[in-house]
This record gives structure tokens, sequence and C-alpha cells, in this order.
């Protein structure tokens, strides 16, 4: 079953043209990555399904239902959670009040407290600092603060936007392993990378994004083993 | 259902009408512009009546004060909100020469163009590193200390008393009628727009524009910044310095009632509604605000209300004024309604698969 | 490649808190000669050019332009010595006409005064005419003479990246940093793009380049520098770049490398 | 004599403290200014006065429908004209709150009577005497009111869930609605408190001075923006120091250069700290 | 950019036309009735003088009424129009040129502060039209123009009389004293101040207020501190009462006077007991058993449900006063009215006698006044 299906999307900024009629859909449970280069169109994408930017044509459907060009507070409540790209976390409130503040849409304490213990579970380092200022966090810490909030609100499908942006390898490959857990915890995932070898390795299938376009799609397991991918980063051919 | 499409052809019609308007006074500028300046000679002939020639005066000073303020609030992007404290500084400054020390008009003119514009560049350099809210409310305060300083100042500016008798200007021996006053200020105005259509399409013009459009990007084309704000600061106040010294000789008597800050508000919003950042908007502002009052005198008390009240529409429904240039100070309409809207429209919630949707193969 | 040095930087350093942007980065570029700069995001390519042109300064090492240290200039005065750039994310004044964004590009060669502008004396006038023409004969020789009365934002995008470089060249540059120029182009328009940029360097115009289009830049660059977290991770022709175990894994991940 | 002009500042300062505070909401919120809240204190002002006439003579009464009344118009400006405005041109914004506050003095002097309207005295026993100087029960509660309305607010901010989209919504109201905030309701609650608290201010001043008339809330409106910006734009526990360190600044002024110079002093201040500190004393970094 | 002309052009065009339009406009209106005389009044109805305008208006149209129900002025009816000033002196002087520009009216009642009225001065002076400003005290404003009457009379005799009702009856000999800084508050504290040092007492601190100030704690603590054994506020009556409450809530207990300004019902009402004891003078008494007045007061109070003040009845003495110099002269001619008004002796008016002096101010009759117990009364020694 389809939980996030995005049928022939046009997004216009301006007169540019940044998507032009992109399809891709996210089945329940599945990893989905997306990748490309810079300026590909990737995180447009991510920004109209979840109504930060709005589209001109096309569709975007979250179990069948239109959602496309609703507020981004009523598709959330849907049950979708969008790790910004460049984290957003809010610097002045302290980790806690950005787990919270993750939780916005529920209306039952408990259950926000159970997510909270859940969350803080899973990453001990935020529980360690609930009360430190999110901006005092480092880059990598402010990325787990960023991918937890997005748990807060106990989403069905969660899209992350470049969690591996600036973080040294070693923090990557732990945001990564975060986001496989997340995975496996039932949660679907449409992540968009730049590091596409890494996304190719955790991901299930891959989308991938040139000029506005998705200029191929498969497993990814057939992705990796192919050249195309290396090629259009490395300018091969 | 008729009637709907009626009103949706409304914009289209207007648009077109407005072309149809810019075709035919670019086709014909030469002759418009002998128009303009023949009406301006003729005017005090044809409408005789010193009401309308004193109103049409007035008119002129806000017209030079509006396209001035234009130049800082339209093409370079910045906040003033004390335009009115450098108007009253050029008042002062003529009204004490020709009372003080009996120099003539033609001399105290230009100085207290020179000596506005100096406090304009001196409070630019002070004030234009600022943000540009800061910056508006930096200029606010300057406003509100000029007020003060001018009725504290007693031995100086004769504080609250004002300055009375301010002589009428001669010219060859002439002194002023109305009829001259009109020219004289008509001339100015004249000079003003042209003097601010001149340096926008200039070298200067084009660095302030870059400024307002983009300040980073103006720098890395060799912009100095600083220093064309602090320039177009400065031109500003000359021409409001020119158009106080003006209002000193005309009026013949000036208190620090006639520049408060509701002044400064008054001349921002003449700008605001012609359109911040066109020359036009500024000159088709000034006509306006100086005109609605005018005509809404019969309402006596509800005056002000109605004032307030047209002010108030047309931003929120023009915000980018009336002849603004197009999107400069709007901002792109939105496919989204309200959420008021929104919320008392919306479609139940069940997914609706029969309905088509356009794009898909 | 003539063999002398236009740019030269040393232990270039530039940091955002606790981040390292730039991290003791040292370069030279060769006069006459197309300069790639590549890496993957976040390794401080803008940062980069934004220290050359002053408007995010180097916080440490020097930065000499024709042998004079900028380090400390202002970035107006940077362009006035002769480095002109575009912008990663188009940086055009909107509300301006095609032709304009290209006038205010020869903002620096002349220096007229308000009230040359206001009498509009016979030196103001020819000063304009030269400038008028200069700009048209540059939107000529890229195909945007008959676009050159529309608002810059109105372009589509392509023709923005395009006008964005003419913008640059109306100051008569020495120096041309081009910040992915050809982000959001298709090919056709990036094949344009590449012919242009030879051409420039026919023009015997020096180039830095930071793009992401590794085709182009496999195919223009005399010499290419990678930066990752900062640093300079390689430096070489386009075929060491390739077959660089560092690169590749700074792309693609380590176990690109596999 | 210091001591009680101290104490008069302090009092005058509670005044200029909710001002400021309303400032600091809208502008935390919208990044506008308000040049409207001096109408929203005399709206608040008028309101007393029709209580203390038709419901109940009781300062505490009329605080209460004061603060409604005020919550209520914040909330019927906002949608009317600023929700449009938003993302439009600042200036256009600024223009608008100038024109209502001339639309409102101006509808309220057509409604309400030019005339100055007089308000009963109220709590003008003597509470205590400090150093020879006289406090009345009035100054008290303008200081517990402004207290309570304080920590009141401090609570909303910090413990409530609504405080918590408020400051999510200040800080980055993009992200906020990713969290399922709703942005546009939010910044109405906002203006709405904001305009509450001018409306309070209204009522302390219609009973602190006796008396109410259209145009009472031009100064206090423009003085207490100066505290504003004095205590930092953004923050209310600054906004709260700068209204009362504005009114002893102010009263000092007086008893130690010259009553002219009274009005001059916020100006100044003003004035200084955009240029050396823009942010305050305990604002933030405004991002702009 | 080339259209920035061509809708110069247009705008400016458009102005001409929609100028001549409102022209057009109101003429018509005032070639209506021939038989009437057309009089103007102009006054702040709006903006932050409005309360004072407002009761001129009143007043105005209360003595017109009266006037025409009387069978008129030289047998005519009288018409009224209203121009609002909005506080502003440039919009005084642009009404003052539409008037004078429409041949039906004959004379100006107005404005009300002296700004406006000296702002408006040059035109009258030129036009040739009587400027009769009942509040209008500037020292330069009836000097200044053949044209201008001022009625509340100036404070160089004003002055002097508190001066001495402060020294001689009440024995007072160190004032401190706060005004209003405007032109008129200047004035008054400067010629009290005079007059009371020329009797040998002495002013121990002057200080002053902004328009719009309703704190007065701060500068009344300071002047509290002084030695001074009265306290002279030149201040309207809003103001008075706001500083007669706040002074009494610091605690400063001295005697306290001030101008024939702070004559107001409104006094009593906004300063409740802390305005008792209050001295000031009248030249016009509510309480005063001639029957003129109490017919005034009775109707304005019946008609708009508030007592009059003193400016309210300046205004309907200009109106009277400007009626009886049309009988007088026999004509509606500006010059002739102008030459009546001038030779003004003895008027009987609500505020007194009026006789204008050859500059052109009243010299007005004093009557000691206080508040006693919530009265104005009439103050006997």
């Amino acid at each position: 079953m389809k939980v996030l299906d995005v049928q022939s999307l046009v997004v216009f900024y301006g007169k540019i043209n940044a998507l032009k009629g992109v399809s891709l859909s996210v089945e329940q449970g599945q990893f989905v990555t997306l990748i490309g280069a810079n300026g590909a169109g990737k995180t447009t994408l991510l920004n109209t399904v979840t109504g930060v930017v709005e589209g001109t044509e096309g569709s975007v459907r979250y179990h069948g239902k239109e959602i496309l060009n609703r507020y981004p507070h009523d598709i959330v409540r849907l049950g979708i959670a969008h790790v910004p790209e460049g984290r957003k976390i809010f610097p002045e409130l302290t980790v806690e009040e950005n787990m919270r503040i993750g939780a916005f849409i529920m209306k039952d304490r408990t259950r926000v407290q159970a997510l909270l213990d859940r969350n803080y579970e899973l990453f001990p380092r935020l529980a360690e600092r609930r009360r430190q200022e999110g901006g005092t966090l480092s880059g990598g810490e402010q990325q787990m603060l960023a991918i937890a909030r997005g748990l807060m609100s106990d989403p069905e499908l969660i899209l992350l936007d470049e969690p591996s942006l600036g973080l040294a390898p070693l923090l990557v490959e732990k945001i990564f392993e975060f986001i496989v857990e997340i995975n496996r915890l039932g949660k679907s995932i449409l992540l968009v990378e730049q590091n596409a070898n890494l996304a190719l390795q955790v991901a299930h299938y891959g989308y991938v994004m040139e000029t506005g376009r998705v200029v191929r799609e498969d497993s990814t397991d057939r992705l990796r083993s192919d050249d195309a991918i290396k090629n259009a980063y490395l300018g091969i051919g | 259902m008729e009637l709907k499409q009626t009103l949706r052809r409304i914009p289209t019609l207007l648009g077109s009408a407005r072309a149809a308007m810019a075709a035919f006074s670019a086709r014909y500028r030469m002759p418009l512009v002998l128009l303009l300046l023949v009406g301006i000679v003729v005017f005090p002939h044809v409408i005789t009546g010193p009401y309308y020639i004193r109103v049409a005066t007035i008119m002129g000073i806000y017209v030079i004060l509006a396209s001035s303020l234009n130049i800082i609030i339209g093409f370079t992007g910045l906040f003033s909100l004390g335009h009115a404290a450098f108007y009253g500084i050029g008042a002062y400054t003529s009204a004490l020469l020709a009372t003080q020390a009996g120099v003539s008009f033609w001399i105290a003119l230009p100085a207290a163009g020179l000596v506005a514009a100096a406090f304009g560049a001196l409070i630019g350099v002070a004030t234009l590193r600022l943000r540009a809210v800061f910056l508006a409310f930096t200029t606010l305060g300057f406003g509100e200390i000029t007020r003060i300083v001018i009725l504290n100042w007693r031995s100086f500016t004769r504080g609250p008393l004002g300055i009375a008798g301010i002589p009428v200007p001669q010219f060859f021996g002439t002194p002023f009628t109305r009829v001259s006053y009109w020219y004289l200020v008509a001339g100015l105005a004249v000079v003003t727009v042209l003097g601010v259509y001149r340096v926008y399409h200039s070298r200067i013009g084009r660095a302030l524009v870059a400024i307002r459009e983009d300040e980073l990007a103006a720098r890395s084309m060799g912009i100095h910044v600083f220093g064309y704000k602090v320039l177009a600061f400065t031109m500003a106040c000359f021409f409001a310095g020119i158009a106080g010294s003006f209002f000193a000789h005309f009026q013949r008597f000036i208190s620090a009632d006639s520049f408060l800050n509701t002044e400064s508000f008054t001349i921002i919003t003449m700008v605001a509604l012609g359109g911040t950042g066109s020359i036009v908007g500024a000159v088709v502002g000034a006509v306006i605000l100086t005109l609605l009052p005018e005509m809404f005198r019969f309402l006596v008390e509800f005056r002000m209300v109605l004032y307030g009240l047209i002010l108030i529409m047309v931003i929120v429904l023009k915000p980018g004024g009336i002849v603004g240039v197009k999107g400069v100070f709007e901002k792109p309409k939105s496919q989204r309604k309200p959420w008021i809207v929104e919320k008392l429209t919306r479609k139940p919630t069940i997914p609706d698969a029969t309905q088509p949707q356009g794009g898909t193969l | 490649m003539s063999g002398d040095v236009i740019l030269e930087m040393k232990k270039a350093r530039r940091t955002f808190g606790g981040l390292v942007a730039v991290n003791d980065v040292d370069m030279q570029i060769q006069r006459g000669s197309i300069h790639a700069i590549i890496g993957p995001n976040g390794a401080g390519k803008t940062t980069f050019f934004n220290g050359i042109t002053g408007i995010i300064p180097v916080v440490s090492g020097s930065i000499l332009f024709e042998g004079t240290e900028i380090q400390q200039t202002a970035t107006h005065t940077i362009c006035r010595l002769g480095i002109a750039r575009t912008f990663q994310n188009i940086r055009l004044f909107p509300y301006l006409s095609v032709l304009d964004n290209v006038k205010i590009g020869t903002h620096s060669l002349y220096s007229g005064f308000v009230l040359a502008a206001l009498l509009r004396s016979p030196k103001y006038r020819r000063e304009e005419r030269e400038i008028t023409e200069f700009c048209m004969s540059l939107l000529e020789k890229i195909g945007l003479a008959d676009k050159a009365d529309l608002y810059a934002r109105n372009l589509p995008y392509g023709d923005q990246r395009k006008l964005e470089i003419v913008r640059a060249l109306a100051s008569k540059p020495k120096m041309l940093l081009l910040d992915e120029p050809a982000a959001g182009m298709n090919n056709t328009e990036t094949a344009g793009l590449e012919r242009f940029i030879r051409s420039l360097k026919d023009e015997a115009y020096t180039i830095a380049i930071i793009e992401h289009d590794m085709k182009l830049v496999m195919s223009i660059a005399d010499v290419i520098s990678v930066l990752d977290h900062g640093e300079k991770i390689a430096e070489g022709t386009a075929g060491e770049i390739q077959n660089n175990q560092r690169v590749i894994e700074a792309y693609l991940g380590k176990q690109g490398a596999a | 004599m210091l001591a009680q002009q101290i104490i008069n500042g302090i009092t005058q300062g509670s005044l200029f403290a909710l001002l400021a505070i309303s400032f600091a909401i809208v502008y935390g919120t919208l990044r506008l200014v308000n040049f409207a809240t001096g109408s929203l204190y005399m709206i608040g002002a008028y309101t007393s006065f029709y209580v203390v006439r038709h419901v109940s003579s009781n300062l505490f009464v009329s605080l209460a429908i004061a603060a409604v009344v005020g919550f209520v118009m914040g909330l019927i400006l906002e949608r009317l004209a600023f929700k449009s405005l938003r993302g439009v041109s600042r200036i256009a914004s600024l223009i608008c709150t100038i024109g209502f506050s001339l639309f409102l003095n101006e509808l309220a002097a057509v409604i309400f009577g030019r005339e100055t309207r007089v308000m009963p005295s109220v709590y003008t026993g003597t509470a205590f005497r400090i150093a020879g100087t006289n406090i009345i029960w009035l100054q008290v509660i303008m200081i517990l009111v402004a207290g309570v309305i304080v920590i009141g607010l401090q609570l909303l901010l910090f413990k409530t869930k609504m405080g918590l989209s408020i400051r999510a919504v200040s800080l980055d109201y993009k992200t906020a609605g990713l969290m399922g905030i709703n942005v546009d309701r939010t910044i109405s609650f906002a203006f709405g408190l904001a305009s509450a608290c001018a409306g309070v201010a209204g009522v302390l001043a219609a009973f602190y001075y006796n008396s109410v008339f259209p145009v009472m809330g031009t100064l206090p409106g423009l003085k207490s923006f100066s505290a504003a910006v004095f205590g930092g734009l953004t923050s209310i526990p600054g906004a709260i120091l700068g209204g009362y360190l504005l009114g002893v600044i102010e009263n000092l002024a007086v008893q130690v250069i010259s009553s002219g110079y009274r009005d001059i002093v916020g100006f100044i201040i003003l004035v200084v700290f955009l240029l050396v500190r823009p942010r305050g004393l305990l604002g933030r970094k405004i991002p702009m | 950019m080339k259209g920035i002309m061509r809708f110069s052009v247009l705008a400016v065009l458009t102005a001409v036309l929609v100028l001549a339009g409102c022209g057009g406009g109101s003429q018509q209106a005032t070639t209506g009735e021939p038989e009437t005389i057309h009089i103007a009044l102009t006054a702040p109805i709006t903006g932050d003088w409005s309360e004072y305008g407002v009761n001129f208006r009143r007043s105005v149209e209360m003595g017109i009424d009266y006037l025409n129900a009387n069978g008129g002025v030289l047998g005519r009816q009288l018409r009224l129009s209203v121009g609002d000033t909005g506080g502003s002196p440039q919009e005084a002087a642009t009404l003052a040129q539409r008037w004078t520009s429409d041949p039906t009216i004959v004379a100006q009642i107005g404005s009300f502060s002296s700004s406006e009225a000296m702002a408006a001065q040059p035109i009258f002076d030129a036009e040739g039209m009587v400027q009769l400003s009942p509040t209008a005290s500037h020292t330069d404003f009836a000097p200044g123009s053949d044209w201008s009457f001022g009625i509340v009379g100036t404070q160089a005799a004003e002055g002097p009389f508190m001066a001495n009702f402060a020294y001689n009856d009440l024995g007072l000999r160190r004032i401190a004293v706060l005004h209003l800084n405007n032109d008129w508050g200047i004035d008054t504290a400067r010629h009290f101040s005079d007059a009371f040092t020329r009797l040998g007492g002495e002013i121990v601190r002057t200080e002053f207020y902004f328009d719009g100030e309703r704190d007065f704690t701060a500068v009344l603590t300071r002047l509290a501190a002084t030695n001074a054994d009265g306290f002279f506020m030149a201040s309207f009556f809003n103001d008075g009462a706001a500083i007669a409450r706040q002074k009494e809530r610091i605690g400063w207990d001295v005697a306290f006077l001030g101008p024939s300004s702070l004559y107001s019902p409104q006094l009593i009402e906004l300063g409740g007991t802390a305005v008792d004891g209050l001295k000031t003078n009248v030249s016009f008494f509510g309480d005063d058993p001639d029957p003129r007045i109490q017919a005034y007061v009775s109707e304005f109070q019946q008609r708009f449900n508030a007592r009059p003040n003193f400016h309210a009845a300046l205004a309907y003495d200009a109106i009277i006063l400007l009626a009886d110099a049309m009988e007088r002269a026999g004509s509606t001619d500006r010059q002739a009215i102008r030459d009546a008004l001038a030779q003004t002796k003895d008027f009987p008016g609500l505020t007194g006698s009026i006789t204008f002096t050859p500059a052109g101010d009243a010299q007005k009759e004093y009557r000691r006044l206080w508040v006693n117990s919530g009265r104005f009364e009439i103050w006997e020694g």
C-alpha cells in the first residue's frame, strides 16, 4: 500500500521551474532515498509534500488523500514528519522543549511522555542534555535532535533532508544507524541525501534526480552496481 | 454566474486600460510634458481662486517632500520616519536667516537645503549602519528630539512662540504674490522630480536601487554601500530642507507644531500610497493625500476617521501602492486561502479517488 | 597556461563559532587558467569565494591578488581591483531591467558625481552612452540583447545565470569567480555555458569556478582543487582527480571505494 | 525626594512596562512595530470608563473586561489587516498601524466624545510610607497588576503549549509550521495577547490619572516603544526592565536636569541604544 | 522606466482637474441664498485640541441660532461654515485662504491656538478679512495685523491681576510656577512672574511640561522640594485637574492658583476634592446671577448636556460681538466690520465687558474666584 504517492508534480519558484513533473512513491514501511546533485530539486520536493512550498500542478497523495497545497500544520497532523535541511532546531528552546514541540499535535500527555522516554532511550545523548538550549549542541547532536523531534509526533512517514550535511564521517554513520533503526521500527522513510553510496546502502529503493526530473529509479541493489550514479557525480562519460 | 464572470474580467480590463494609457502616454510623451508645463503656467489664471492656488501650492510642497523621501524609502530601500525633522530644520534655518540676519530668500533657500543636507549626512553617518527597522526608529527618535530641541532652545528658536514675520520673498524688487508662490513651488517641484528622475536613471540611481534589491550583490559589484546610503539620505534631506525653506517663506509663520512626527507619517504615507519606489507614485501620493482631506472638509469631525479608513484599505488591498512598480513591494499571490476560509470550505477527509487529477499520464 | 600566479592563498582560514569552514587552505590560481573548485555540499567552497571577495573575510592567513594583500580589503574595493563574481543562488537585481543589471556591473569603472547626473554634463552623457553601448555589446554577445528591457526576474532561469555572468564581466575583471553557474541548467544550456566559458578563457580572463556538474568541470578545468570539510584534499587535472581515492570517498562515501 | 521620584517612576514604569510588553510580543512574533498600541491603551481606558458607569466601579472588574476587549480588538485588527500584509514590505504594515492609530483615535473621539472624562478615585488611601514618601494603594496595585501579568505571561509562554508555539513561531515560523503549529492562529493569539496588555495598561492609567480622553495613548505609546527598544525588542523581561527603567530615568531627569528634557530622555535612550546596542539590555540578536 | 514622465503628467493633470472640480462644487454651494450673512468658524474639531474646538462650534452655533431667532443681523439671517484644522497651523492657513476667497463670507471666528491663528494671519492681512479669535493670546497676535482681534485678553493684564491676588490678598511671598510649554503657557507664566517679582515676591522655581503629558508627579515633587508657600499653574482645566490631584497625592499642601483657563465645571468634575481651595479668576462665571449668563448656561446645558466653560463662553461672545459690530457698521462689508470691531468699547459680553486696545486686544475685567467645597465661588477675601 502506498503511503505517499507523488504524481507529475510541477513547482515554480517565480519563473524558475524547480520541479518539472516528478513522480515518486513510498510504500508502507519502505525506506526510499532520493539522491542527486545539488540543485536537482530534492529539497523542493520534500517542501512541496509538506506544504512549505506551493506546487503548481500534479498531485501529492498521502494514503490516497490529496494533500497538495494544504497548510504544513494540517499535513503534519496526518502523520508526516519533516526533518528539514539544515536541521532547523529552535536554538533558544531547550532540548526538551524542542522535543515537546515535535509532539505539538498530540493531545494526550501520557503519550507524549511515553514518546519522550522512548526517544531519549534511542538518543541517550539528548537525555543528558535535555535542559540545554538547542543552539549549544554540536552539529551531530543537533541533527539527532532534529530527527528525534521529528519522531515525537509518532509519524508514519518521515521525510529526512540531508541528515549528513556538514557532519564528520563518523557521525554520519551514527546518524544513519539511527535512521535504519527507525525504519526497522516500522516507519516509512523518504531520505534525501547527497552521500549516494551511503544512502543506497541503507535504503530499499532509490530515485535519482537531475535538474528537476527523476532520471532513474530502481531498487538500491541495482542502483548500487550501476556506474551511472558515479558517473553522474564525478562527471565521467 | 454572469456577474461572477464580469467581476473576474475586471482586473484584465483594468490591466488593458492601464496598458492603453501607458502606450498613449509613451507615444505622446513630449506633448504631454509640454501640456503639463502649460498647465502649470495657465493654472493660476484659469482657476483664480486663492484657496485653490494655496491648496495647489501646499500640494507642490508635498510633492517635493514625498519625492525626496522616495529616494530613501523607494530607491534605496531604507526607512526614515523622521523626514519632517529635516523639513523643519530647513524651515527654521531659512526663517532664522531671514528674520535674524536679514538674508535674502534666494540665499536662504539653498542655505536651508544645505543645512538640512548636512544634518541628513550627519544622522546618516551615525545611523545608516543599522538594520532597516532600527534605522526607522532612530530617525523617529531624531525627529522627536529635533522637535523638543526647537521647543526648549528658546533663545535661538523662540521655542513654542514660533517665528513670525518671515518676510515675503522678492523677485527683482517685486514682492511675491500668490501666483508667484505657485510658480516657484511648481518650479521647485518640477526641478525636484526631474532631479530625482535624473538621479534615478544615472549611475548613482542604479547603485541605490541595487542596494535596495540586493545589498550583498551590490557590494560585490563595487558599490560602496554605506557611502551611497549616506548619499541618498543627504540628497533627500537637501530637498526636504528646500521644501521647508519655501514653506517658511510661504506661510510666514512657523512653529514646532508644523513639524511633528505626524507630519513625517503623512509624507511616508504619501510615498507608500502612491507607490513606493515609483517617481510618479510619490507625486500621485502627494497629490491625493493633499486633496483628499480638502475634499472631505464637509465631513468636519468625521473627516479624519474616513481618511484613516481609506488609508488602511488602500494599503491592505494594494500594498505596493497605487502606481507602484508592480511587485517590488508586494508579495506574490498565494494559491492558498486564508485559514478561516480554508476551515469553512474544507472538504470531508474521505479519500476521493473518483475525482480526476490533472497531469497524470 | 601563462605561468604567473594571479591569486595566491596562504593558510586561509575561516571559522563560524566552533565550525571550521575553511581550514588553512593554500592555493594558487594561474593567470589565464580555468581553475575549478569542487567538493561535496558543505565542503566550504562558497565560504572560500566569500573569503576572496571579502564578504566574509578570512580570520587568518593571507590572500594575495596580483601581489597585493586583500584579506582585509572591503568587498567593493576588491571588485575595483578586478575580481568579479557570481552567486550560487543567483543574486540579480530582480526589479531592475536586464540592461540596468549589466550597467551596475560597470559601476566600479566610473566615478560620476551627483551634480553631473543632475545637470547631465557632456562628460556624463558621453559616459552614459559608453556604458549603454558597452553593456549592449555584452548582452549581444550572450544573446540577451532582445531582452534588455525586461525585468531581470522575468528571465528564464538559464538566462538569469547568463545575465549574472555578464554583469560580472561588465566590471572588466581580471578574474572571474563563478559559483555553480550550471546549477539548474539543462544539457543544452550547460553546453552553451561551456562554450561561453571557453570563449572567456580565450579572451584571457582568469576563471575560478565552483561547480557540481562534473561533466562540465572535467571538460573545461585546467586545474581542479577538491575541498572536503574545509580542507584541500586534492589538486590536479581532471584525470588525476577522477582517479583520486580520497576524492571518490569524499563524494560517494567510504564504500564507494570498494 | 529622590525616593519619591523613584516611586513615581516605578508607578509610571508599570504602565510603560505593560505597553512595552505589548510592543515586544508583536515585534517578536510579527517583526512589526504596532503604532496602534497607544490606541489600544486608549480603548482599554474607555472600556473601564463604561464599565465603571454601567457595570461595576471595581477596578478589577474593569481590568478583566478590558483585557478581554483588548484581546478581541487585537484579533480583529490582526485578521482585518495584518494577516494579509504578512510578508509584504514592512513599510506597508507600518503604515497600516499608523493608519489604525489615526482611525481608532478619531473613531473614539466621534463615538465617545472629545472631552476628557472623569474616572472615580479608588484605592487612594496610604498603603505605607517609605523615607517620608507617601505610597497609595493604587500605586501598589498597579505594580502588583503589572507583576501578575508579567508572571502570568511567563507562565503562559514557558509552561503552556500555546506559549511554546508562540516562542517557536517567533524563532522560525516555517519550521514551526512543520511541527504542526497553526502559525496564523498563533500569531493572532499573540497579537490578541499584546493588545490585552495594552488594554490593561489603559485601565490602570485611567484610574491612576482619573481621566480618559481620545488621544491619551499617543505619548505613552511612543515612550514605551523607546522602553521596549531599551530593554530589547524581542524580550519580555527586557520590556519590563526597559519600562521601569524609563519611568525612573524620566522622573529623575526632571529632578536632576529640567522638566523640559523629560520627554527627550526616552528618545535619546532610543537613539543611543539603537546605535550602540540594538538588541537592548536583554534582547537577543534580532534576525532581520 | 520611460513611464515616469508620462504618469507624472497624467497625475498632475488629473489633480488640476480634480482641483477645478472641487472648486466648482463648493462655489455652487455658496451662492444659494444671497440674503444670508455667511460667517466662518475655524477650529480644531479633530486631533489633540478637538475638545476645545468642539466647544467653539457649540457656542457659535448657539449664538447664531439666538441671533437668527431674534431677527438676525441687519435683518438678515446668519449662516455658518465650519472648518477643521486638526490642530495644524498649515490647515488653519489653508482655511483662511478658503474663507477669504469666498466672497459671501464676511468674517472668521477662530482659530483656537495662537500657532494656528498666526499661521493664518498673513492671509487675513493680505486679503482684508477679520480674524476674531476667542482664545489666541500670543503677544504678537493682535498687534501683528489690523485684521486680527483677540477677545480673551492678554496675559499682560491677567498676570498682574493674579500676582496682586497672590501677593496682597493671599499673602504669598515665594511661589513655584508650572506652565504648559506653549506660547500661551510661557506668556502666562512670564507675566505673572514679572508682576509678582515687581510686587516684592520671589519666584522660587519655574518648571514646565509638554502638551499631552498626564504624569506630573515628577515635576511636582521637584517643586514641592522648594520652600514655596504658593504654587501657580499656567494650565488648562484638564491638565490643571490632573496636576491638582497629583499634587494632593504626593502630599504637597500649599496654596495654589492659576489663570482663568482653569475655570470650567469640568475642573471640579475631574479634580474632585483635590481642587478645593484653588484660587483663580474669571471674566465669565457660570453661576453669576446675571440673567443673560444664566440663560446661556441653561441653554448650553440643555442642548449639549454639559456646562459651558470659559473657552465656550469666549466663543459665544465672539459671535455676538461680531454681530454687534456688523449692526454698528450697518454693513457686512469686510472693511466696515473691521472698523466697527476696532471701535468696540464696553461691549457687554458674557466674559465681561470688552474694549479693544488699538492693537486689537481686549481689555478685560477680572473677578477673583476660588473653589470652595466642590463649587466655584466668588472670592470675597
